[in-house]
């Protein structure tokens, strides 16, 4: 039965199936055949995130150091605030530190330190981007390995869930980050599902800088929501962008009919999410699969083994129904269950 | 006692000094009259969306924050003194409010007394390393910003935190009558008491005496270092109410949030200094500039122009409200004298 | 009749900057109903003095002073004069440019008020009386930058009398003190007559007058009781009526000085070395004038008269409307002068306010003296050794104490830092020196001493053009002078007619006459 | 002719005013002495890591583009100017030359002749808003640097731009001798010719006369507005050679990748005015401070202590420095009246 929007049963069928999908603890798969990491004792991962005062690259990083630990492997982070001259350094530190892989990581977009992993690579370092790209982005070639952040996936997820929830009559503003190089990668899989799913749904998209978002999220957001009486979902493609959401549809007055539906889980999203009623929908990556992950790619590329393509973790989709499972108030890396660490466990033969 | 007498000096040519009312009245409004224009062209362009009675209230309620901001550095101006830690500050207040309230269970009320202390803590140690030790203020600032910017990060582990009651959300941004919100109202409050305070009061007079000549207000009898140590206090106390207003805003704090607010906030002071007092840090000038600025960037996110166009607005208007606001005043008073012009 | 308890008693007041004393124990009483001469050298102390009884500086511990027969605690809080009835008028007058005449005559009502409203359109309308009453026609809201050099002290003094009348319009006649520190250095002549008047109205409604001047003529004539310090000491104290001028000019300067004898030259020269033709603008009107090889010009007047203003437009320093300068063989046209330029043909322009326009104190004496030559020590690179063995020997030249060149300049006395910026200038070796007011406030040894290197200067065939108000030290100085009234050249004096009285005689003539 | 004689004024203590030249030697090299601690400090912390010749090469070699922004702000500093566009010219600079390399096959040379005169116009406007129109340069540079900041959103559509060409790679951050870059080698050719211009050159020392009186430079000869715009413009292209570098560090380009280096850049060059020439903004100082901060902030990094503490050490070192360094002067001279204490 196709109702008045056009949302056919098949493609509400298919929406349901992709948000079950995601719905409760995450359900871990093997990436690949299993390894022997007997043999890398004692070798030094190096990791170098964009910075450390990101909450969510410090829990990644902490849960790497406990697997790293477990494996015997030597796991060092560096300690940077996003200026190129730490990440530099963090490379000559790696150098330094006779490091057998170095980790481009969480955000770290490695064409801003090509140089630096050129000399990495020509020093026979490999290079694994971890959390960086969205799949299908254009890569640099010098890097030995990825694994991707699971920027597509929660983009469609967001997608679906706007369209299930507005039956089909969706209104939306996507706010993207025109400097973040995955950014127009997600801002076209969003548009790619309301197309396929929705055509007579009202999409259009509003950048701002990851500098600006504090002061120019909210004039943006403020006037969409004037300028078109209808809106009724907004979509950061990152929750770091939600806080000055909230104020802007508050202050218009609209907050019975815009919400909004992002990507990350942060804990203080899905607070809002538990105790607000803007927020409705958050996703967010298994930061224990992706600590796993990325090991497991290191660890691959250090072996010598065949990489896992298109490698990209489970994330979990929540809903003011499930997030107390998120914890109260909620943590990073709850909620996630326990099939990640059990099943990389198995797949590296510890235990 | 009468000490005139036929000896007095030649007399001047009065109509020189005594400006020109008219020239002088453009000058005071000029800014209006260009935010006047702005909402005008806006109307003009996008006559559906931007003339209507929510827009306004919407651009107003929004910049409750950024106003006490701004009028937190209108003090410190005024006394001539920056003070870059005020962002920091900003941030430091909504981040105790934030983890007092969620985290600690603190009731919204008292959070709120500690984060506005936290403010005149701060003010303090600017004005113990300005005033006693003689640190310039810019640089003195500068570092107390990074430091408690530090302070920040390490009591929130670097997270945002959300949850911050709703009472405090209802006081500040919920809209109440015809669509404006307490945080307007609050900081129109505040433009008005600072108005009051800087025009009419002596010791605003004090202040201003202080940041256009020390020496000779020492000499005047005037508590300098008091009046400076004061005015960075208070400085710092505003920048902790703006992060009252911005912690009731958006319900949450993020350790950085301050931040983006520097340069409007120093802009819009800067512009409003052409306006309304020309040549003065004032209150109500800031307030139009705030508005001004904020509704030409709303006009033009509204019509869907890229971000960058913002920034060459903000840097337009600044530069040549300024300018012209200089040529002005050069016009209206006598000719200068070549060394000022600093050719 | 003065009464048994004397106004202000200071005791065993001494202040130490550093190393420099500037006041060493040093005791000073004054009487109400009397007004009180404090006079001594350059450095010697008296502005400290006065700023510590302002709440200014903090003397130093021993240091006592009785108001009225009370003990007050120093140092004083900021603005307790006022409570203590002490009313001043500071050296530099203690005016904020950028401010409203409203404003800075208020600034005493301002800072003892806190929250009370201030009723700024009644503040205007008695600023206004209060200025017609002093016969100063100034709007009160216009800014004091705007106003001309010499309403600015007067302004200061309105203020000073001002609140010394508010004084005893509270209780009738009360005791209290008006401060006057070098009030005549940039007055006209006849605001220097009002000011006397007020002064005397002031004494005899029973206050104290504390009065400092480096013109001794003026201490004499309108002072009781006479304070002399030297080094920060006294060295004399006493009745007015016994003392005779040498006596004080001994005091001063600590020995005697010859009376000076003001040169004798051959009458008027025809080779002219400097002519300036047709030069208005910035206050002066058709001005030509010409100066002979070796000719030390003086130009005087009533402040405002224009003279002043010759200086800064033969540079370039003030807008000029018209007018060409002829330096030798070089014609400039004078619209279009810039100091740069006029410094490279050969003009050194010595500007009056020292500080604000003659040099930088926190830098070292050296590199104010060579900032205009610093091209003559780069070979490849700056010489800093030459630089300061230059500097050296120039302070050495010109007597100036401590001829130490890395010393921050502002380290030096006010007679001092005068011989510096005249070594400054008279290094280019100019062809015309064109000095502003060169003895105002220096003390009367130093004085000597300029006047020396002034007169060396021009009989190596050097022109002079001084700028002074100073009718006595034209007099002494020059062999002509040019006296100008509303902005025009209205007399040329030579000869024996360079006295001081003539000049001040010439000054004030366009008065006598309009009024006549 | 010699004037001097019995007559002259009673000779002042002298010794008291000549500084003690051991105190002074202290003071000028105590921010040698505190980086040499930080390094002894972590030596013995991290024994192993720290103490390698690799991280001292990897520490200057990383801050090149830092050192040479520095420079840029010492020289307007000099002349008593702030400019706050100095980061938005770097950004520029590093965007148009990837810009024109990646997308418009413009060879490297070019691009970057391209992006220093884009520095150099952007300096040239400075100074024409400052110079010849007479606003001040704090308001001036900050709406040019958004201005410049709208530009280069505008050029790059926002985006991060990479590719350069490796030619410039190769010429700035490779290492060649002992591990040291190229990078670091033009960062210390630029910090010596400054020091050689700001001492050794009648026109460095002209500019600091302008900024430290500008009346009396005018009467005094000097070009006061040419040299004020002057320096203006050398700012600007300075930050424009740092632009430079920051491409050939990064082959790449991000639109706001210069606002991170403007607060380090301002705390060092101020931090490095109270070492080698106390008192005075001066290049080897500046090139100590930016030095000492890094070392510190590496070391931190070394030991996986938090970011904040980052912060801390970041606003606690300029203020201390700047605090003990003031309070050492006025020990060392006279004492200070009550004014300049400003109480
Ligand atoms: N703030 C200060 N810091 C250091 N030394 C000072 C300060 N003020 C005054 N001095 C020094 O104290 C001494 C006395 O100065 P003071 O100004 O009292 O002299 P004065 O008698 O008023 O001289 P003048 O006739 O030139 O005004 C001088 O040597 C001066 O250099
Ligand atoms: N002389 C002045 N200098 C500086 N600001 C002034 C001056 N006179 C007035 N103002 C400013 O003008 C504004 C109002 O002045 P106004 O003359 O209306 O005062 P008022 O309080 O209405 O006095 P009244 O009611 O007695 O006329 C204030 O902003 C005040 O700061
Ligand atoms: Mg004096
Ligand atoms: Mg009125």
């Amino acid at each position: 039965r196709a109702d008045d929007t056009g949302l056919t049963s098949v493609a509400r069928a298919d929406l349901e199936a992709m948000l079950a999908a995601h719905t409760g603890e995450t359900r871990f798969t093997p990436p690949g055949p299993a390894i022997d990491p007997a043999s890398l004792k004692d070798k030094l991962i190096f990791t170098i995130p964009t910075s450390t005062a990101i909450p969510f690259c410090d829990v990644v990083d902490k849960q790497m150091d406990e697997f790293a630990h477990k494996l015997g492997i030597r796991h060092e982070v560096w300690q940077t605030t996003a200026q190129l001259g730490q990440w530099v350094q963090g490379f000559n530190t790696a150098f330094a530190h006779k490091a057998d892989l170095i980790n481009v990581a969480c955000g770290l977009d490695p064409a801003t330190v090509a140089p630096q992993i050129k000399e990495a690579i020509s020093k026979g370092i490999p290079v694994v981007a971890a959390h960086t790209h969205a799949n299908g982005q254009t890569q640099l070639e010098d890097l030995t390995g990825i694994v991707y952040g699971a920027y597509i996936d929660a983009a469609k997820l967001e997608a679906a869930y706007v369209i299930l929830k507005t039956d089909g009559k969706a209104d939306v503003l996507v706010i993207t980050a025109p400097s973040t190089a995955n950014s127009p990668y997600i801002e076209k899989a969003i548009m790619g599902m309301f197309k396929q799913y929705c055509p007579t749904c009202k999409v259009r998209s509003a950048g701002v800088n990851a500098a600006d978002w504090a002061s120019k999220i909210g004039p943006t957001v403020q006037s969409a929501i004037l300028a078109d009486r209808s809106l009724d979902y907004v979509i950061p493609i990152y929750d770091g962008m939600v806080q000055p959401v909230i104020p802007a549809i508050i202050t218009t007055g609209s907050s019975a009919r815009v919400k909004v539906a992002t990507f990350n889980n942060t804990p203080a999203v899905l607070d809002m999410l538990r105790t607000g009623d803007i927020v409705t929908f958050e996703s967010g990556e298994d930061t224990t699969w992706l600590a796993g992950a990325i090991l497991d790619q290191d660890m691959r590329v250090l072996l010598k083994q065949p990489l896992v393509k298109n490698y990209v973790v489970g994330i979990r989709a929540f809903t003011k129904a499930d997030v107390a499972a998120a914890g109260v108030p909620a943590k990073f890396g709850v909620g996630y269950g326990d099939a990640a660490r059990k099943g990389y466990e198995a797949l590296w033969g510890l235990k | 006692m009468n000490v005139s007498g036929p000896t007095s000096p030649a007399p001047r040519e009065v109509a020189a000094t005594r400006q020109n009312a008219v020239a002088r009245f453009c000058h005071r409004f000029a800014l209006l009259f260009a935010w006047a224009l702005t909402i005008v062209l806006f109307g003009v362009l996008e006559p559906d969306s931007f003339l209507q009675l929510q827009n306004f209230t919407s651009i107003f309620n929004s910049q409750a924050v950024l106003v006490v901001l701004t009028c937190s550095l209108v003090v410190t101006l005024t006394s001539s003194e920056y003070d870059l830690s005020a962002a920091s500050v900003l941030s430091l207040s909504a981040m105790l409010i934030a983890i007092l309230n969620t985290q600690q269970a603190v009731p919204i009320g008292w959070a709120i007394v500690v984060a506005l202390l936290a403010g005149l803590v701060v003010g303090a140690i600017n004005g113990i390393l300005v005033v006693v030790i003689g640190v310039e203020s810019i640089i003195a600032t500068l570092g107390m910003g990074s430091l408690v910017s530090g302070i920040t990060l390490w009591i929130s582990h670097s997270n945002l935190v959300s949850g911050i009651s709703n009472t405090l959300v209802e006081l500040v941004i919920v809209p109440r009558f015809f669509g404006i919100s307490l945080g307007f109202v609050y900081a129109v409050v505040i433009v008005a008491a600072l108005w009051f305070f800087l025009t009419y009061t002596p010791l605003g007079r004090q202040l201003l005496f202080v940041g256009r000549g020390r020496r000779i207000a020492r000499l005047s009898g005037l508590p300098v270092g008091k009046l400076r140590f004061g005015a960075l206090m208070a400085g710092s106390f505003l920048a902790a109410v703006a992060g009252v207003l911005y912690a009731g805003t958006s319900a949450s704090a993020d350790p950085n949030s301050g931040d983006s607010f520097m340069l409007p906030a120093f802009a819009a002071a800067f512009l409003g200094s052409t306006a309304i007092v020309p040549g003065r840090f004032n209150a109500w000038g800031s307030f139009a500039a705030v508005y001004f600025l904020v509704t030409g960037i709303y006009g033009l996110s509204l019509m869907g122009i890229q971000v960058f166009i913002q920034n060459l607005f903000y840097g337009g208007a600044l530069i040549i409200a300024v300018a012209l606001s200089i040529m002005v005043r050069r016009s209206e008073t006598r000719e200068p004298d070549i060394a000022k012009e600093g050719n | 009749m003065p009464p048994a308890i004397p106004i202000l008693e200071a005791r065993h007041f001494s202040k130490r900057f550093g190393g420099t004393t500037a006041l060493d124990d040093v005791s000073l009483t004054i009487d109400s109903g009397t007004v009180h001469g404090l006079v001594g050298h350059n450095g010697s102390g008296k502005s400290t003095l006065i700023k510590i009884l302002g709440g200014y500086h903090a003397p130093e511990p021993e240091a006592e002073l009785i108001i009225d027969g009370k003990p007050v605690r120093l140092p004083l809080a900021p603005g307790l004069f006022r409570g203590l009835g002490m009313a001043f008028v500071h050296q530099d007058p203690g005016l904020i440019g950028s401010l409203s005449v409203v404003e800075n005559l208020r600034i005493g009502a301002i800072a003892q008020e806190r929250l009370r409203p201030i009723r700024w359109g009644e503040e205007a309308r008695r600023c206004e009386a209060l200025l017609t009453e002093f016969g100063m026609d100034v709007d009160p809201r216009a800014t004091v930058e705007t106003l001309r050099p010499w309403q600015r002290p007067m302004l200061a003094i309105v203020r000073a009398v001002d609140e010394i009348r508010q004084l005893q319009g509270e209780t009738g006649i009360r005791r209290g003190l008006l401060v006057l520190d070098e009030p005549t250095a940039n007055l006209a002549d006849s605001n220097v007559h009002q000011l006397f008047d007020v002064v005397r109205r002031v004494r005899d409604a029973g206050f104290g007058v504390l009065f400092v001047s480096h013109d001794l003529d003026e201490i004499l004539s309108v002072t009781d009781h006479v304070t002399v310090l030297r080094d920060g000491r006294v060295v004399g104290s006493g009745p007015t009526a016994g003392f005779v001028r040498n006596d004080l000019v001994r005091l001063i300067v600590g020995y005697d000085i010859p009376p000076a004898t003001p040169r004798t030259v051959e009458t008027r020269r025809t080779d002219h070395l400097v002519e300036v033709r047709d030069l208005s603008g910035s206050g002066a009107r058709d001005v030509n004038l010409s100066i002979a090889p070796g000719e030390i010009l003086g130009a005087s007047g009533l402040i405002g008269s224009g003279f002043a203003e010759i200086g800064p437009m033969l540079i370039g320093a003030l807008p000029v409307r018209s007018g060409q300068l002829r330096l030798g063989a070089t014609t400039m046209e004078l619209s279009v002068m810039t100091p740069a330029a006029a410094i490279a043909a050969g003009i050194s322009y010595v500007p009056g306010e020292r500080l604000r326009e003659g040099c930088i104190g926190e830098l070292t004496v050296a590199d104010n003296v060579t900032l205009p030559v610093l091209h003559r020590f780069f070979r490849g690179w700056l010489r800093t050794r030459a630089i300061d063995d230059h500097a050296r020997s120039e302070l050495q030249r010109f007597g100036v104490r401590p001829p130490d060149p890395t010393l921050p300049l502002e380290a030096l006395s006010g007679g001092n830092q005068q011989k510096v910026l005249l070594a400054k200038w008279l290094q280019l070796s100019p062809k015309l020196l064109v000095l502003q007011e060169p003895t105002q406030g220096v003390d009367v040894g130093a004085r000597e001493q300029i006047f020396a290197i002034i007169r060396d200067f021009a009989s190596r065939g050097g022109g002079v053009l001084c700028l002074s108000g100073d009718h006595e030290q034209l007099a002494l100085l020059c062999d002509r002078v040019l006296i100008f009234r509303r902005g025009r050249i209205a007399a040329d004096l030579a000869g024996p007619d360079v006295t001081k009285d003539r000049i001040a005689h010439e000054c004030l003539g366009s008065d006598l006459s309009s009024a006549a």
